[in-house]
């Protein structure tokens, strides 16, 4: 609805779920969100997805952990965080009252690891959704193990899904042959919404010191060199299920994120982008509300999804 | 107002020139920053995406009025990212986000500092001269580089390079000390009086091997060292868990984001 | 071996197949070879790929065929060709005459094609190998439905491979789960050395016109953008697999080509980095061979595989 | 010895400058080149793969002697590529592959010749009129653009823009002829007599929408018209086939590359 002011209306839904805008932070690019406090009020943001969180605080993996490749980076973090419990008692109450719509991306190394987290966050009455990580490529147990086929994934998200009444979006990997079929498995066991891409698994090495760019040897590949790619997929998911799609990667500017919208996503993440200007998000928001403007559209609903093939 | 939370800017370089080793570029932004010395920077003023990520650079200079700052970084070229700032134009735009990290702790009164840099970590130490020049503290500069040429310009040093209180130490001994800048603080120290020492606090920049032997060094005589190290960041605000080294936690080894916790590190915390 | 200039040997083994250096351009990217001659003097190439030959002349896609990526480009040329019997009659004698080295990319609408290309070039003395495209995303028929997952692949190899005596290079798709088992797949029905990677499968659409950037809507993503993925499957694959593997994807330097042999390729090729640089592929044997001189190594042998995990 | 088979070389920028629509720039190569007006160049400048592929320029003009070539360019800023190159200084490298396709067959004795440029297609027309010039061919030129500001300056005009030979349309009518340049040439071509016309030809770069407009007008009256398309290219000499245009080719339609088999192409062949 265009109000007074003439200002496209940018709401979105990811089913239950209603974003001010389609445009939130993705998770491991943007901290638990109070980190980008300085830089503007994050409850302007459809939703923050904080850094996955497991069970217990994990170290992580021994540095180097990131490397920069053409256009994009690899990154082998190996899910550094502090831990659900003190994720609830130290950063909700700090995420509520900055009155952010927020998300808890999750991981386990064990079915049961994933079934718990779920369930501890389950009574965070502030919390919107829970991102299953069913594809991070950089631990042993961080998901990859169940995201990489359907049968897999299916289990996990059947067992998460029933040990939590919160939304439940399941975040796939790209490394597979066919990602309308993994999108389709987490659909039938019960996901309320599917979120992809997550980074395509890559290597870097020294030709001259002979050693690999990461002390994991292998990393995510995220960042513009990835968009192709995640397009491409996510347009493949939006025909294969009737659940929302929330589309991610290499999102820089408004137009990447518009192209997401286009082709059918219900909202995107914006991850990489955050690092070189980390206003990147509201300025994407900024971005589709001006191109909504200049086409004369009056909800992004009317844009979503209307690619001319 | 001056600004001292972290705030990304579109600034505009003013100027931008070097000797071909050492580059200094001055950069006007929307409001003047306060810093502490120490702090950094994420520099990136190219187009396209390749290179994708900002450069951490420390802050050398600031200055300007309210609604019209200046920054000033001093960089050397060692790769892609450098080179293109090199070939920046006055006039050009530039994107910053700062000021970053935690600076150095100059609040202990009476002290003797050493100001240790290797290579172009000088950029990072030369700032704390400043602010203990203000405060009349006293302190000496400790320079290392490989060659004469290697060794930042003259007028650079805090007090101009006075023999004394700027020691300066090339490998190849074109210049100065004939020997590693760690060696000169080996010696240095094993000159100074026992008084002398117990006052002394070391502020030490550059390569990873030599802040390890300063360490080494300086520790095991109770002498603070603050190191300031230069991991590869991807964000520099805390984001990315990207740049972290790994710090005693206790028992056992922990990994501390160098943009969020350091870059400036207690020695003694660093697991080298 | 280092001779009296100290120049290092470049030699390179694919099977059976000597090179006189590891670098060969590209299929697809390298017309059919005789277009570089004003460049410089193709033999000096490990060897020429040429463009994918069917079985009759291709009229390909309609344009807009190609767009531009970050880092990188997606192409759905659609295999234009002149057909296997204009190559022999017309290109063959050339090629020979230029004293190239040259290796058939082929493929087929059907497996029966795809024998009948290969039958075809076996009179051919002065082909090296052919190299079996089982991965061209941009045909319905061109491969990608062979060589997606390892059942049809194998299928695919060991009816080409009982067609004809030449050497057989299989062409595997990065747009699988497990890369590794599709390379074992192709060494266990006979081919004789793997090459990887083809392009991977991506998208662009325009945000305001709204329509695909391709007139085949999805392409096969190239360039720089792709290296860290490709350099991670090509690893994979020289571990799962004894055959010679064959790395692609990304090289644009001596430094790219170094790292490919450094996890264990047998040789490389260089695909979209002839579209900016023409000498791109001399310009990269003249870096490995600086390369090799400035580490004292007299063979190149001395330092393929010598990653240090 | 002048090239004429492409070669791929590297350039330093001499000149480079524009009004903010039109640059010009001249580069030095290690080479004097031959071209035929109508030739193109791949041009790529900058550093990193962002963008990845060289850009299509028609070459305005070439100089220079014996190892020690110059080449000219005019280009006008639409996106990415293109604003890169604006922002190149004197003395900049810049990497071209040159000279490639097919350029304007002006061999035929005796012709009238209109030249039709629409925006920048001006830049690969102009330089076939250099060449009638010197052949003393009788020619006239016709330039559309969308207002008085996006005409080419006067001075680049063959014969500095003489009304009657020059015709300067704009669609705004901000200067010369108040609409299209297809309009221009179709009232021209109304007063023009029969045996004039039978001796007329016409060389056009521009959108394909006016290329295609100017062949409806033309081919029915058997006047030849020879078109420059403007196609996406990836590599401009044959090899990659992502250029290609459909043409007919008997009953059927084939593609061709527009950078090998073209970028000139007789305006009856192409499927428009
Ligand atoms: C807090 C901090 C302050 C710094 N201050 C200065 C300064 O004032 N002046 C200065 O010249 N340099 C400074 N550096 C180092 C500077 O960031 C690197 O030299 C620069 O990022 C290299 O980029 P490049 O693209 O030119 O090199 P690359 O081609 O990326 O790499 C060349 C070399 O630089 C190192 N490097 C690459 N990326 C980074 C990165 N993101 N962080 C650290 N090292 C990297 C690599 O290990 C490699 O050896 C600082 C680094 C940090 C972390
Ligand atoms: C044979 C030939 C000769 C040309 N001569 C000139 C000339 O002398 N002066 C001049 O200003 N322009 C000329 N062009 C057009 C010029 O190549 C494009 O304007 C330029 O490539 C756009 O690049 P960009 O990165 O600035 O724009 P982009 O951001 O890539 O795109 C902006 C617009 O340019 C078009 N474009 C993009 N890439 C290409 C490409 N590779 N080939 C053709 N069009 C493209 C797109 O359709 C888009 O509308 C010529 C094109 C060809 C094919
Ligand atoms: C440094 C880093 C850390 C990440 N950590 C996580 C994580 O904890 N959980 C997760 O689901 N995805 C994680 N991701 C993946 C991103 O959320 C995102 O899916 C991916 O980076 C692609 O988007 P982009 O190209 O916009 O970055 C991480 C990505 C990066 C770069
Ligand atoms: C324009 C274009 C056409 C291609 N055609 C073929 C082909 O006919 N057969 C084939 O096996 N691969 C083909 N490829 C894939 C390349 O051979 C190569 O596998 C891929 O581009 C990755 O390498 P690069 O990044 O160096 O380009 C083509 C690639 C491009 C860009
Ligand atoms: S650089 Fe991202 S957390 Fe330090
Ligand atoms: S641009 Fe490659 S064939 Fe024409």
């Amino acid at each position: 609805m265009v109000n007074a002011a003439g200002t496209p209306d940018l709401t979105s839904r990811v089913g239950s779920v209603v974003l001010k805008n389609p445009v939130m932070s993705a998770s491991g690019t943007f901290g638990y969100g109070l980190e980008f406090t300085p830089f503007y009020d994050i409850s302007r943001l459809g939703a923050v997805i904080v850094k996955g969180l497991s069970l217990l605080p994990t170290p992580g993996n021994a540095p180097q952990r990131i490397v920069e490749t053409p256009a994009g980076m690899l990154n082998a973090i190996g899910l550094q965080n502090i831990g659900v419990e003190r994720f609830v008692r130290d950063v909700v109450p700090r995420l509520a009252d900055a009155g952010a719509t927020y998300v808890a991306n999750i991981y386990g190394r064990t079915i049961e690891e994933y079934e718990e987290v779920a369930r501890r966050l389950s009574g965070v009455a502030s919390l919107a959704a829970i991102e299953l990580n069913a594809s991070c490529p950089n631990v042993k147990e961080g998901g990859i193990a169940f995201g990489s086929n359907p049968e897999g994934l299916s289990g996990l998200t059947r067992r998460v899904r029933e040990a939590t009444g919160k939304p439940l979006w399941v975040k796939l990997s790209p490394n597979v042959s066919d990602i309308g079929s993994v999108a389709r498995a987490a659909e039938d066991a019960g996901a309320d919404a599917v979120t992809l891409i997550n980074t395509i698994v890559g290597m870097a090495v020294d030709c001259r010191t002979r050693r690999p760019g990461l002390s994991n040897v292998t990393g995510g590949l995220s960042g513009p060199a990835i968009k192709p790619v995640a397009l491409r997929m996510v347009w493949e998911a939006c025909k294969a299920v009737r659940i929302p799609v929330i589309g991610i990667g290499g999102i820089q500017s408004a137009e990447d994120a518009l192209e997401f919208l286009l082709v059918g996503a219900a909202a995107v993440q914006v991850g990489t982008a955050n690092f070189r200007n980390p206003n990147a998000c509201v300025e994407i928001i900024d971005g589709i509300r001006a191109f909504l403007v200049r086409e004369r559209l009056a909800h992004l609903d009317d844009y979503r999804g209307t690619l001319r093939i | 107002m001056p600004f001292r939370r972290p705030r990304f800017v579109n600034g505009r370089i003013l100027h931008n020139g070097g000797n071909g080793i050492f580059y200094r570029m001055e950069v006007s932004i929307p409001d003047r920053i306060e810093f502490l010395p120490g702090q950094f920077a994420m520099v990136s003023g190219w187009p396209g995406n390749d290179p994708l990520l900002p450069r951490p650079l420390a802050i050398f200079r600031a200055g300007g009025a309210r609604g019209k700052g200046t920054v000033e970084f001093v960089y050397k070229v060692v790769g892609r990212g450098t080179a293109l700032l090199s070939g920046l134009h006055g006039g050009d735009p530039l994107q910053i986000t700062l000021p970053l990290g935690n600076g150095f702790d100059l609040g202990r009164e009476d002290r003797i500092w050493w100001l240790v840099g290797g290579g172009v970590g000088f950029s990072t130490v030369f700032p704390a001269a400043v602010v203990l020049e203000e405060q009349r503290a006293a302190f000496e500069v400790f320079l290392g580089a490989r060659s004469r040429d290697q060794l930042p310009p003259r007028e650079w040093v805090p007090g101009g390079g006075t023999p004394g209180r700027a020691h300066l130490c090339t490998d190849d001994g074109t210049a100065g000390f004939f020997g590693r800048v760690t060696d000169a603080v080996r010696e240095r120290m094993d000159r100074l009086k026992a008084t002398e020492r117990a006052r002394l606090s070391i502020l030490a920049c550059g390569p990873r091997e030599m802040l390890r032997e300063i360490a080494e060094l300086a520790v095991p005589l109770e002498v603070p060292v603050q190191a300031s190290l230069e991991n590869h960041m991807a964000c520099g605000f805390g984001v990315c868990w990207g740049c972290v080294t790994a710090v005693r936690d206790g028992e056992k080894t922990a990994y501390r984001r160098v943009c969020k916790e350091g870059p400036v590190f207690d020695a003694r915390e660093v697991v080298w």
